[in-house]
């Protein structure tokens, strides 16, 4: 049932929506890139996982997504999931940097920046938290009949935790429109997925549960496009859910900090040769539908967005003792 | 108009009505339809334990049976709220605590707080605890400690067919993740119960009955086993105030400490094993803000630090019964300093 | 990946050896039989769940294992299971009786029935609780070298247990010699396996896990035997773990209690033309190796073991309040 | 002989002198040798924050990185440790418990009792706990009263480098299943260590300090935020007896309860949330156990019912700090009946 997806054209995207995908991968890169120098200056709180390099399925997926019906889950890495559904990157910096005008007031961090009203369930600090709550997400869709489909990423590593196995079968079982992400960066912290995941693709576990599985170039923006459009197609019609691992490599350590001694090369080759946006570059360029000059443009904005989110998170209020013991529960 | 039914048929019928009148309330859990893909009626169970018998029939859509994947499910009920829906999700056993624990203690729990305010998880996780069916260690435990240890979780504990409706009423339009406790030895206890819809507020302890030497604290099933002991001591004269806090989180801890500056004593009757109980916070509730009315130790009849056993005989010892809340009552009225 | 069994001939295994398979089954179905009748009585405390009808499947893959240095979980349906381990009639009788001569002293009853010096890891009343368990067992032989297997058996509820699921990757990327059968009944409590079970069979799951996947027919002890006797062997020579799904009928209900509203006749018909024991008479007194009068001389002397347990059990005392709070800890 | 080494080198060196003692301790956890199947070398990072750093090198069939599947290997090690082996799993951090407790609580510690006496156990979970480093809700809870209420198990919290040594050596060697608590922010703390190895008794309380107007209990790292209060209030001539009770299960009842009956007055301090915590289950016992000792009010000073904020402001507020120990000292001092 695992088929491989590879690149196609540009799958029929207007100019509008191409120059949409390329601006959120750009956003979601100078994000994490800029991150990665804030926190090395030691003014960023906590444990921070950075996305870079894995741009084009966050973004491929989520571009196939509306604001209000569909809902994503993410994990620790969750800033890119974030940024492609349209959490406001002002907010997810000031979070990060813990300040009452973050995403969460500042309660949250990294680990948990969250938006509702986008169907943004949370980055999740529990490796498998979220696929459970996107069968939930789905099933309310279902009820509603209102088309909507529920969106769980989850890694190599997540892959192997039974709350992920589970919610494959109920998902399946229940028929729910749900579409699982495995984001297959061949490493959870320093393990590899070529040994932690029995069987080998994770791909090929959508089969043991009763749904169809694919493998997409996690490189390649229109190949997620493309497989998650027909994923999502298939569950907004009532077809169920299916697994798509995204094979795809992490730009930087698990986390901040982490001396990579478990890899070599292959980020450097991968920056170099695979890059999401550089192909993307090419691939529309190439084809005459966009110009370089428009593409620098987007690079521009997003890099004085960025700046600004980081120049205001800088000088936003830090919550006071008063929001301690607030937002607990919703009545007392 | 109310009538004597049982502590199921409450629950049931909270169930019902709720489900009447308000769509997004949904029904999720182990055969709680019962026999979904199975040849048979569809409503063949109804739960394991027969609570949400019928409601299938009337509410087909919304009354999921689920593989045996706890942490899907109830994670599933989570998810939902989060999207506009009421799920009531049954855990069946307490004791399956552990295989879905994240779900409810790091997910539904943490979201508004962790979130900066901007969730809403209207779910409420039904199970049955505590001993008394012969079930063993795995299936007769009175966990609500772990719950109520849980910031942003609500635990209810309801102690008769009365509570068990206004609670459950409740619980389902409450606005925040509930944790209901229901005891499996009760389902068949009878009492009076309107017929018609109401709620009853958590954190609103009831004074089941009134006295002025002692302050007995109770949970769930304890409930009527120290009103027992108070029916007994009342005999030789000694006034006990039964109060049944319904909520171990909100508890009323005003209802508890005016009440032991009344009586100057107190026992906690909690048939959870002792160590970070209830019977612990209760009593270090009272040792820290009516200390200056205390006039004896704090007496806490609890089960014993150990497993449930099997055999009727231990299991009858295990937990605590009248006699024992007498004898504590007896030792803290009989306490000279 | 998934193969089916079918029935082979008494795939050489001498008249002992049948003889003590057949010795094996038909205790299994005396013991439940008689607990049926006495748990009508109202005189067997707690829950019963009753293995009757499903005997081939313990007995076809415990004559495999070795006590010592085999290990086996099981689950709330545990007697066959203990008894084909090798555990005494007696003591269970009695700790389902809740004796301090049962085989945990009563503290324990049906649901936890275990020997671990036979190797009995216990009944279990979390469904998915043993296959984690298992994975140790395995491990320490392994480490040992003593070339032990762990063998979890769990039903086709139990496959969806994320326990369960983690437990299959876990034995595979460990190389673990293990052994997961699963026993497919058709039904968790009144729920049918053909809509829990997302992917058909269960044998299915084995290839997601990179593990080799079967199906045998539970009610022919020779198909069971041999897939075990093959899934074993691998196990013991370094090959790793094997998912057997065993295709079976249970006689009574969930639980003694349980009205099976939710099946019709399947039951009698299994009992009438599939039934293990009648299977295996057939098949052993047509192939010349044993006679009905062997057979009859086995049957005779397992009613007297049975009556004599179910005597002994009622006679036997009843734990006192001493016994309430010792061994929770070895040491205080 | 004794040097200076950290809370991380002590832990580091007690399993590397029990691993090297006795060929039944094994390890296992997500990359506790680190990078299984990784191209780099097989040490790459020895556990998440290093306490298993080298392990590997010196042992390599005895170390295991798992999958990320904490049911499986918390479960696998009980397993292991039924066939007579002596595991040490980590679960990283202690908020990871959810997916996993079913295996620690309803199968380790019940083994012994459900199967009448015939199991041995010997499993050590090690798991990271508590506040300190902005690891927000999900990665900084201690969560030890919620293992605390489980019997059969038993619950370590060292409070020092020495402590962490000695107690890891003894949690190894005992038979019945224990719970490692390790907080997080102390790792790099340093103290004195014996380079031998050596064991710490469990349920002995140490007596960090002696006082006789104030008992103050306090666990894990909270025993230095009590010292500090002491140091504090020695300046002003109050006398605390601080006292660290090493283990939450089993507790030593009788240290406390002696202490406080020579001071007359408790202050429990616990990183926990308030409800059903330590602080509760000391405050009862000696509410139960010397109240006729009693002179005040019993304090606790806790974390607040709420998740763990990720905002560094918030996050300091949110960890009980020595002021506020000598404030609830303050005030039980300054108690008049
Ligand atoms: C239940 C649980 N176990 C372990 C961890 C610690 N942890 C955080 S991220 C991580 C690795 C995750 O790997 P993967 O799923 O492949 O995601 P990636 O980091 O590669 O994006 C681990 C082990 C956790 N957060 N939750
Ligand atoms: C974790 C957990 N969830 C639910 C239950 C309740 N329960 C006990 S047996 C059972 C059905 C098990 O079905 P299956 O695995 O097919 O085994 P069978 O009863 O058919 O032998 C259920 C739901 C349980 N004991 N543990
Ligand atoms: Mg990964
Ligand atoms: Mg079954």
């Amino acid at each position: 049932m695992t088929e491989t997806f590879t690149s196609r054209p540009a799958a029929g995207l207007d100019d509008k929506s191409l120059l949409r995908a390329y601006r959120t991968m750009r956003t979601i890169r100078d994000f994490e890139e800029r991150l990665h120098d804030e926190f090395a200056t030691g003014e960023i709180p906590g444990f921070v996982h950075l996305y870079a390099g894995e741009e084009a399925s966050a973004t491929g997926v989520c571009s196939n997504l509306d604001d209000d019906r569909d809902s994503i889950s993410s994990t620790h890495r969750g800033h890119g999931h974030c940024i492609a559904k349209g959490v406001d990157v002002k907010e997810m910096m000031a979070e990060i940097y813990g300040r009452t005008t973050g995403s969460c007031h500042g309660k949250g961090g990294s680990m948990h920046i969250a938006d509702l009203s986008k169907g943004m369930l949370g980055a999740n600090g529990i490796v498998g938290g979220g696929p459970p709550l996107i069968c939930g997400t789905a099933l309310a869709a279902k009820l509603r009949g209102d088309g909507g489909v529920g969106v769980a990423f989850f890694g190599d590593g997540g892959s192997n935790q039974g709350t992920t196995l589970e919610s494959l079968n109920l998902a399946s079982v229940w028929n729910l429109p749900a579409v699982f992400v495995a984001e297959n960066n061949g490493y959870a912290e320093a393990t590899s997925a070529a040994w932690s995941v029995g069987g080998g693709d994770i791909a090929n576990r959508a089969a043991a549960f009763g749904m169809p599985g694919v493998i997409v170039d996690g490189f390649d923006f229109f190949a997620v496009h493309e497989a998650a459009a027909q994923a999502v197609e298939r569950a907004r019609n009532g077809g169920g859910p299916t697994l798509i691992e995204v094979k795809l490599t992490r730009y930087y350590g698990h986390f901040e900090g982490d001396q990579q001694t478990y890899r070599s090369t292959e980020v450097a080759e991968a920056r170099e040769k695979l890059d999401c946006l550089k192909r993307f570059r090419r691939t529309v360029t190439g084809s005459g539908q966009l110009t370089d000059g428009q593409l620098d443009q987007v690079d521009a904005e997003v890099a004085r967005l960025i700046d600004e989110a980081v120049e205001e998170a800088k000088a936003a209020p830090q919550p006071t003792r008063a929001d301690l013991d607030t937002d607990v529960y919703i009545s007392y | 108009m109310a009538r004597t039914i049982s502590y199921r048929e409450a629950l049931n019928e909270a169930l019902m009505q709720e489900m009447e009148r308000d769509a997004s309330v949904i029904v999720m859990g182990e055969d709680n339809a019962g026999g979904a893909g199975a040849p048979g009626e569809p409503d063949a169970w109804g739960g394991v334990l027969g609570v949400t018998k019928g409601l299938y029939g009337k509410f087909p859509g919304r009354v999921l049976d689920t593989p045996i994947s706890e942490s899907a499910f109830v994670g599933a009920a989570v998810g939902a709220a989060t999207r506009g829906f009421r799920p009531v999700a049954e855990l069946m056993f307490i004791d399956f605590m552990g295989v879905c624990f994240d779900q409810i203690f790091n997910q539904a729990a943490k979201f508004r707080y962790m979130f900066g305010g901007k969730a809403v998880t209207p779910v409420v996780i039904r199970a049955m605890y505590g001993a008394g069916l012969r079930a063993a260690a795995q299936h007769s435990q009175a966990l609500y400690p772990l719950f109520t240890n849980i910031p942003g979780l609500k635990v209810v504990i309801p102690s008769s067919p009365y509570e068990a409706k206004g609670l459950m009423i409740q619980s389902i339009r409450d606005d925040d993740p509930v944790i209901f406790c229901e005891h499996k030895a009760m389902y068949d206890t009878t009492g009076e119960v309107p017929a018609e819809s109401y709620t009853i507020p958590f954190g609103e302890a009831n004074v089941v009955r009134e006295g002025d030497d002692v302050t007995i604290v109770a949970f769930g099933r304890m409930v009527s086993v120290a009103a027992q002991a108070a029916d007994e001591l009342a005999k030789s004269g000694v006034g006990c105030e039964v109060i049944d806090p319904r909520t171990t989180s909100p508890l009323d801890a005003d209802t508890i400490i005016e009440s032991v500056a009344n009586t100057g004593r107190l026992v906690v009757v909690d048939e959870s094993t002792p160590r970070c109980s209830m019977a612990s916070d209760v009593s270090s509730l009272v040792a820290k803000e009516a200390f200056g009315s205390l006039r004896a130790p704090i007496e806490m009849v609890t089960a014993p630090h150990t497993p449930v056993p099997f055999s009727p005989v231990l299991e009858d010892l295990y937990v605590p019964d009248a006699q024992r809340v007498v004898n504590a009552v007896k030792t803290v009225t009989g306490w000279e300093r």
